[in-house]
């Protein structure tokens, strides 16, 4: 994407990411359309700022994520990373505080400080781990990152007993913290807003406005001219890692205070993928070398927009659909700007036999959601009708011929 | 003479550019057949809609007197034309057989892949070309000549009547290319069609019968190679003259590099090291030139220099009376050192980025304020290198991937020379660049040297050492064998210590 | 105006997670909707499934708070001491929406405000119950394994804690296993427990699949005569399970009945129906544990050859052998509890 | 890694693949070594018969995602692919056999056979439609995948629910199969090894025997080069993905066989992990192009050899390890690769500041992982013979200086 690549310094909305606001608009029309108590219309605050929590919350480590994917890497331990940082937190403050934290006495500024501060040293180290086993031994960085996607999970599993077998005695599975200062981080929604909204600025200043950034793109776009240009390949591949492990160190931090319990079973699980679904609906390229800061938060943007649009329009049961449309809509967001760039060539969409069987695919496919979202009669027309639209589609490229 | 393939007003264009323009031509059988044109003539282009490479282009394309519009490589190979590629296409995890027979591997009667058999055959068709490999060891542990021949052998495995080849010797060392040719005259014998493009007079008035010329796009004109000369065919091209008279001598300033004893280990090669025992000096405003068979270990002679080499070499390198331990490029050019790589495309060029940030990527330091980039400074400080070199560019913002190969090497050069280097290291800088713009280039080297830069530059093609150098080095299986000045400096001699065992 | 237009409004029963037991309440609250005709009265019930721990249950209360269509929401909460949901419970209840615990209670001494009331069991009472009745199974003692989905949930926590209470001093609690709802690892965790405790005699089920996931690993094994086999609730299969002589005691909650009576006490809550409160609560007000609602426990065990009696158990727990268990179901038309 | 390019055709067993399997004969010895109860020794068969079955079951699926990497490309969604292929299966047989089911009557071999039918037919459909998005659409594999990964899984639990409300009538989260027939596929050891092995076979043949195999290690190697020898990538890729797919959903078969139960919340989740990390561990390369059949089928085994030595030898709470202990498991496995083709250069590990760092980094690891393991002390003494260890190394490295 060689838009991103030089309008980066330029404008702070390229084209894609005009097209992402748009598309954004147009999920609030449908949810206001479609949702029949049109709560956005009636309590439009409310929404606005759990909308806006959410995002911030996401964005906060997708940030870290476009960084690292920016710089031709990839991190796929951010879920991981937000559960072992939040049981280092908590693990901290009942170190640090036992009694206070049993017996729910508030456990004072400093401690917070300090837990805070041993957080984002852990993230650090984290960090430093990836840059160091992809720079120096030589790993690819899904494998360095899948390791600790696993690891860090069970250290943090492991952590909790050990910790609360220390210091409480019993072995517990997760920690409480119910300390009001602390969860006033997350519940007071301004802090994790004013949180992200720092970072970003802070992100999209290093990205599009110092040396750093533009050697972090040029890193992605072509490592081995980037070391024959005399730039220090290593210290940015650190860097990029470190940002990307301690911005998830930070969310880590918030959601221990908005859950008021470190449970590392469950905590942040997945959530790795929601950040480079993220960043790649907001024109990041897995090859590195492209994307853009305001791209990845309107992808954040764009994405909770949605699942909370389903929430509205579905109601009962939205959880259950919710991974399914995120699914769609994050193929037809990548899809749009493959298009986009491919202009030139009018491709064919059902060529051949793989054609024929995408038409079956995706009729089916229609029809599947028609009938869970709308019953069997809706389900055949839904089918129906995209079949025959795709072979109509199929037969005017056959025409059209080559 | 019946001609075997026509090309009759072909246009083929891509957004943005017009590669080929309503180009017509005649293509006799049996005939060596040569392309000339500058970098992004659309001789490649042509080249590639011939064998079925690219299509959808308008204009017909007639072969044996019927009208073929090939949907890909394979009909065009059924149509008994195939080619070889300007740039590699080969699997570096595949053996070369594999290799040569991917995409037509032999079966045995299980319809199971039949090794033997195209091991066999390849080792044939190597012994044809005189090249020494095993077919069985990966493409990638090869070097860059082998891998050529690789490409060579896999089109003539073919066995087609038509040949194309798209520059095969800009790889090659001179026995090799020595080697191609005697391969080329059996396969004229044979009364095979060969289609040769090169950016290398002598090869091309050595081999052609005919000389096509394209001139952005468009068709010059078609003559015997009897009928016209040099000069004639470079006019042609460029469209206008171009003086490729030498310069008159520089002189040189104080000492500025001193290499002594410079040797690089090379473990799990049977000869053990890639450089043995190199010392020299080179002034200021002096260009050192540094000839060699390929392998010779040029490039890596540059890559110690610029503390880029694979091992740290053994050796003292002084720079201006202090010793450098380069374990860095960044040490390298903190120490005023700049390197412009052989590999253009792989080790120069960031195509996701504009010319401007091409050029800045190095210094962009000196464009900001507080640490933060000022764009406007940015600009200035790209456009003043694009003056400064003659880029030819619409602007500083457009993609690299615009640019000529030509001016994609001088944007190279320009994000070195804001770097205010004092030693600068040009490794083959005029591979593939076409004529009008090695004279260019040439000329900026020259006020660059006159300006107290030191030069040390290595090439493929002596004429140009020849021209360029005050002095000449020679390097073979990376032992320094010959170190001439360029009175004494002939090719002959040249040669000589090259091929020195 | 959107606001004037009548739609129904909706009764949420938000699950703790993911598992077949919950298909009998779920039975229940359809059968309460009919047979309190929920419809004239313009609400409706539905289930909420919660597939995210902590997380899923918060967002989900937030997303009632901000649906306004949802007038009561009776929730199973993932964890009693989670302050973040009580702090949502509350916010609901604040924007005038009922809310209720079911099935399990969120920590009585820390968020008793955040809910009217608590309908269900007490896990550690049915877990003491399940203790006593491995004691009288084995009555020389011996290890005990317990298999779990997730160890750090409130109800595994009580369950656990209560089996080890009920069985006493004579039995060993050697390790509690959890298998995150991989049905598979839960399989593994009955294999590694039995090769790497050579002194475990006794097997428990804690969460509803757990118990025929252990069946069928000591079936694999063919070491029945070597374990006493007890579980938590009565899945279909676990049932089966029983029938086939290798299951020796369930210990059965009432999902149907919490599902049914929730509805019945979320719909007087709406309706402000003080009567049918006061009915379903008596004490309340007067007992600190007035606002909980039992829906009673039952121990199931084979028909013939189990030394269990009822008088080993609490006057409140009923006492069914396997078929007279399945009588129940059928008048309820359930395939399992 | 060129080796596996060529030696592939000549010896099974390559030198990657001759390490792994010392590798583990070694970590059976370490097993046999640790477990006080000696359970390898006391009682073999069960044991070998259950780590043959484990390994049987990852390599079902790890063999797909072995073609897709070799391939060039990446599948995410084999995770999702298992719960999908097990819903629809069980789905199948309680469409086709309502009341058989619910009475635990036998549905019969024509049912199971039909159901089976659909379920791979399932499969090839979702891998034709990962090959449309990626040769059609144009989106990176990742993409395409992480859709699925994310799509699948909930389209799976939307169809139980709709399916059991339409056909039981009450709406169920997951649908229990009984049918000893059905079950017999998985809870006869034998039925899950064979079929494993028939795949091996198969899947080793069509790699290394066939022009397709030698054309999709050429395509994984250099897609242009593959396309410009007039070798039609696009089908290939369609190959390698219904492979990838396909395989996964006669796991996912055999998974409901052997759990009695398609609950799609939980079934086959994180799997592709598992997957990916056996065929990289076996010596794929994610750039495409290297690999080994074999090299991954030991992959399996090591991975599954590690894990069942866990428990054994850490017994109590062994699940809370376990990805700690595969994920650094997984780290050296491939760091050991990568060493030793870069041979050559006698590398650095703890060179400048990220050296340090690391050191740190390294001796924490160590300290907490003692302390988890054996106590306080232990602890302690660990974490400081790792610092004292590095720091020499790193004396030592920077005396060699250069
Ligand atoms: N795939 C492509 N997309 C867009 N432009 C292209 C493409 N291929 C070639 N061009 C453009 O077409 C023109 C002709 O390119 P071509 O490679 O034929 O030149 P050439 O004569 O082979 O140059 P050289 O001597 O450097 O090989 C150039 O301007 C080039 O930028
Ligand atoms: N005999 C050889 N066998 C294998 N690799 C070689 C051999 N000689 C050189 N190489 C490597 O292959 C690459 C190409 O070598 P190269 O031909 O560039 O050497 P050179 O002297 O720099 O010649 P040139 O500069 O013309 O390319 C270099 O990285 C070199 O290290
Ligand atoms: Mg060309
Ligand atoms: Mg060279």
């Amino acid at each position: 994407m060689p838009q991103q690549g030089t309008k980066r310094t330029a404008a702070i909305l390229g084209r894609g990411e005009a097209g992402l606001a748009i598309a954004i608009m147009v999920v609030v029309g449908l949810t206001i359309a479609l949702d029949p108590l049109r709560s956005y219309v009636v309590d439009p605050s409310t929404n606005a700022v759990e909308i806006v929590r959410q995002t911030a919350m996401l964005g906060i480590f997708a940030l870290g994520t476009t960084v690292v994917i920016i710089s031709g890497g990839i991190d796929l331990s951010v879920g991981s990373m937000i559960a072992f940082s939040g049981t280092i937190c908590a693990s901290l403050l009942l170190w640090l505080a036992p009694d206070e934290l049993q017996n729910d006495e508030p456990v004072g500024i400093a401690v917070i400080a300090a837990a805070i501060a041993g957080t984002l040293l852990a993230g650090f180290l984290v960090g430093s781990l990836h840059a160091w086993l992809i720079t120096v031994i030589g790993l690819p960085p899904f494998i360095a990152t899948l390791a600790t996607l696993v690891g860090l999970r069970s250290l943090s599993r492991a952590l909790v007993e050990g910790v609360t077998t220390a210091v409480i005695g019993g072995t517990k599975a997760q920690i409480e913290i119910r300390d009001e200062q602390f969860r006033y981080l997350a519940t007071s929604v301004w802090i994790p807003v004013v949180v992200f909204l720092a970072l970003a600025v802070f992100t999209w200043l290093l990205m599009s406005r110092t040396v750093v950034g533009r050697h972090l793109y040029a890193l992605g776009g072509n490592e081995a001219a980037t070391r024959l240009s005399g730039i220090r390949a290593d210290g940015l591949k650190w860097l990029a890692y470190a940002l990307g492990s301690m911005f998830a160190s930070i969310a880590g931090i918030l959601y221990v205070g908005e859950l008021s319990v470190a449970a590392p079973q469950t905590l942040g699980r997945g959530y790795e993928l929601n950040a480079i679904a993220a960043a790649v609906v907001g024109g990041c390229s897995l090859q590195g070398g492209a994307g853009t800061v305001p791209g990845t938060i309107l992808g954040c943007l764009f994405l909770r927009v949605v699942i909370d649009g389903i929430a509205k329009i579905i109601k009962t049961g939205a959880d259950v659909y919710e991974g399914l449309i995120v699914g769609v809509v994050v193929v037809l967001a990548v899809a749009v700007g493959q298009v986009r760039q491919s202009r030139g060539r009018r491709a064919k969409f059902f060529s051949g036999a793989l054609g024929t069987v995408t038409i079956a695919n995706l009729a089916l496919l229609a029809a599947a959601l028609g009938a869970l979202l709308a019953g069997r009669n809706t389900a055949t027309v839904v089918g129906v009708a995209v079949l025959l639209t795709c072979s109509a589609i199929a037969l005017v490229e056959r025409k059209r011929g080559n | 003479m019946p001609s075997i393939i026509s090309v009759r007003n072909i246009t083929k264009r891509y957004p943005g550019v017009t590669a080929l323009d309503g180009v017509s031509l005649e293509i006799e059988a049996g005939r060596l057949h040569a392309i000339c044109g500058e970098n992004g003539a659309g001789k490649s282009t042509l080249m590639k809609i011939l064998a079925g490479v690219v299509t959808g282009f308008e204009g017909e394309l007639w072969v044996r007197g019927e009208r073929r519009e090939f949907t890909g490589t394979r009909d065009a190979e059924r149509a008994g034309i195939s080619i070889i590629h300007q740039e590699l296409n080969l699997v570096e995890q595949l053996s070369a057989a594999a290799n040569v027979f991917l995409g037509r591997e032999r079966r045995n009667r299980l319809g199971l892949l039949d090794e033997a058999a195209m091991d066999a055959a390849t080792a044939l068709l190597f012994a044809e070309l005189e090249c020494h490999v095993d077919p069985c060891t990966p493409v990638g542990q090869l070097r860059v000549g082998d891998q050529q021949l690789i490409e060579i052998a896999k089109a003539l495995s073919l066995a087609s009547d038509v040949l194309i080849m798209d520059e095969p010797t800009s790889a090659l060392t001179e026995t090799e290319v020595a080697r191609l040719f005697r391969v080329i005259e059996r396969l004229r014998s044979l009364g095979v069609t060969i289609l040769y493009i090169s950016h290398k007079m002598d090869e091309i008035f050595s081999l052609a019968e005919k000389i096509t010329v394209l001139r952005d796009g468009r068709l010059v004109r078609t003559v015997e190679r009897s009928e016209t000369d040099s000069r004639q065919i470079t006019h042609l091209m460029v469209g206008r003259e171009i003086e490729t008279t030498g310069f008159e001598p520089r002189t040189a300033g104080p000492p500025l590099l001193e290499v002594q004893t410079l040797s690089l280990a090379w473990p799990g090669h049977a000869r053990g090291w890639r450089l043995r025992d190199i010392s020299f000096s080179l002034r200021r405003g002096e260009i050192l030139g540094i000839a060699g068979l390929m392998g010779a270990g040029r490039t890596e002679l540059l890559e110690c220099l610029f503390g880029a080499s694979p091992l740290p070499p053994e050796g003292r390198i002084v720079l201006e009376g202090r010793e450098l331990k380069l374990r860095d490029p960044a040490e390298a050019r903190r120490a005023g050192i700049a390197l412009v790589t052989e590999d253009r495309k792989r080790l120069g060029l960031f195509d996701q980025m504009s010319v401007g940030e091409n050029i800045t990527l190095c210094e962009l330091g000196r464009a900001t304020i507080a640490s933060l980039i000022r764009p406007q400074r940015e600009r200035r400080l790209a456009e003043d290198a694009v003056a400064q070199l003659h880029v030819k560019t619409s602007g500083t913002d457009v993609p690299i991937t615009g640019l000529s190969g030509g001016n994609q090497q001088k944007a190279i050069i320009g994000r070195w020379l804001l770097t205010q280097p004092k030693l600068l290291l040009l490794d083959d800088p005029t591979r593939g660049i076409d004529v009008a713009a090695k004279a260019e280039l040439y000329r900026l080297f020259d006020d660059l040297c006159r300006g107290g830069l030191g030069i040390i530059v290595t090439s493929s093609e002596l004429p140009e050492l020849l021209t360029l150098c005050d002095r000449i080095l020679v390097l073979c299986e990376g032992r320094l064998t010959g170190d001439f000045s360029r009175a004494e400096a002939t090719e002959q001699r040249i040669m000589e210590a090259a091929t020195r065992k | 105006d959107a606001t004037s237009r009548p739609t129904t409004k909706r009764i949420v029963l938000l699950t703790n997670g993911d598992s077949p037991y919950w298909d009998a309440c779920r039975q229940g609250l359809k059968a309460a909707e009919a047979e309190l005709k929920l419809a004239e009265a313009g609400l409706s019930v539905v289930m909420d499934v919660n597939s995210r721990a902590e997380q899923g249950q918060i967002d989900m209360l937030r997303q009632y708070g901000s649906q306004r269509d949802v007038v009561a929401v009776g929730i199973s909460a993932y964890h009693a001491d989670n302050a973040a949901m009580a702090d949502e419970m509350r916010k609901l209840q604040a924007k005038g929406i009922k809310v209720i615990a079911v099935d399990n209670d969120v920590n009585r001494e820390r968020f008793r405000n955040a809910r009217f009331a608590f309908v269900g069991t007490d896990n550690l009472r049915a877990g003491d119950e399940l203790g006593v009745a491995i004691r009288n199974l084995r009555p020389k003692g011996g290890e005990i394994v317990t298999f779990v989905g997730s160890p750090g949930a409130q109800n595994a926590v009580d369950r656990v804690r209560g089996v080890g209470d009920g069985a006493g001093e004579a039995f060993k609690m050697v390790d509690n296993m959890g298998d995150q709802f991989d049905r598979s690892r839960s399989r593994d965790n009955v294999r590694n427990a039995i090769t790497n405790h050579p002194g475990v005699n006794v097997l428990v089920g804690i969460y509803s699949y757990n118990g025929p996931d252990i069946v069928d690993v000591v079936r694999q094994l063919k070491r029945r005569n070597d374990f006493t086999i007890v579980t938590f609730d009565a899945e279909p299969t676990a049932i089966k399970d029983m029938a086939d002589g290798m299951l020796d005691c369930m210990i059965v909650q009432n999902p149907y009945m919490i599902g049914y009576e929730s509805v019945r006490l979320m719909k007087a809550l709406v309706e402000d129906d003080q009567q049918t409160v006061k009915e379903m609560f008596p004490e309340r007000g007067k007992d600190p544990d007035g606002d909980i609602y039992g829906t009673g426990l039952k121990i199931v065990v084979p028909d013939k050859g189990s030394p269990l009696k009822q008088d080993l158990f609490d006057a409140s727990t009923e006492f069914l052998t396997l078929s007279a268990f399945k009588d129940w179901l059928a008048t309820y038309k359930l395939k399992g509890s």
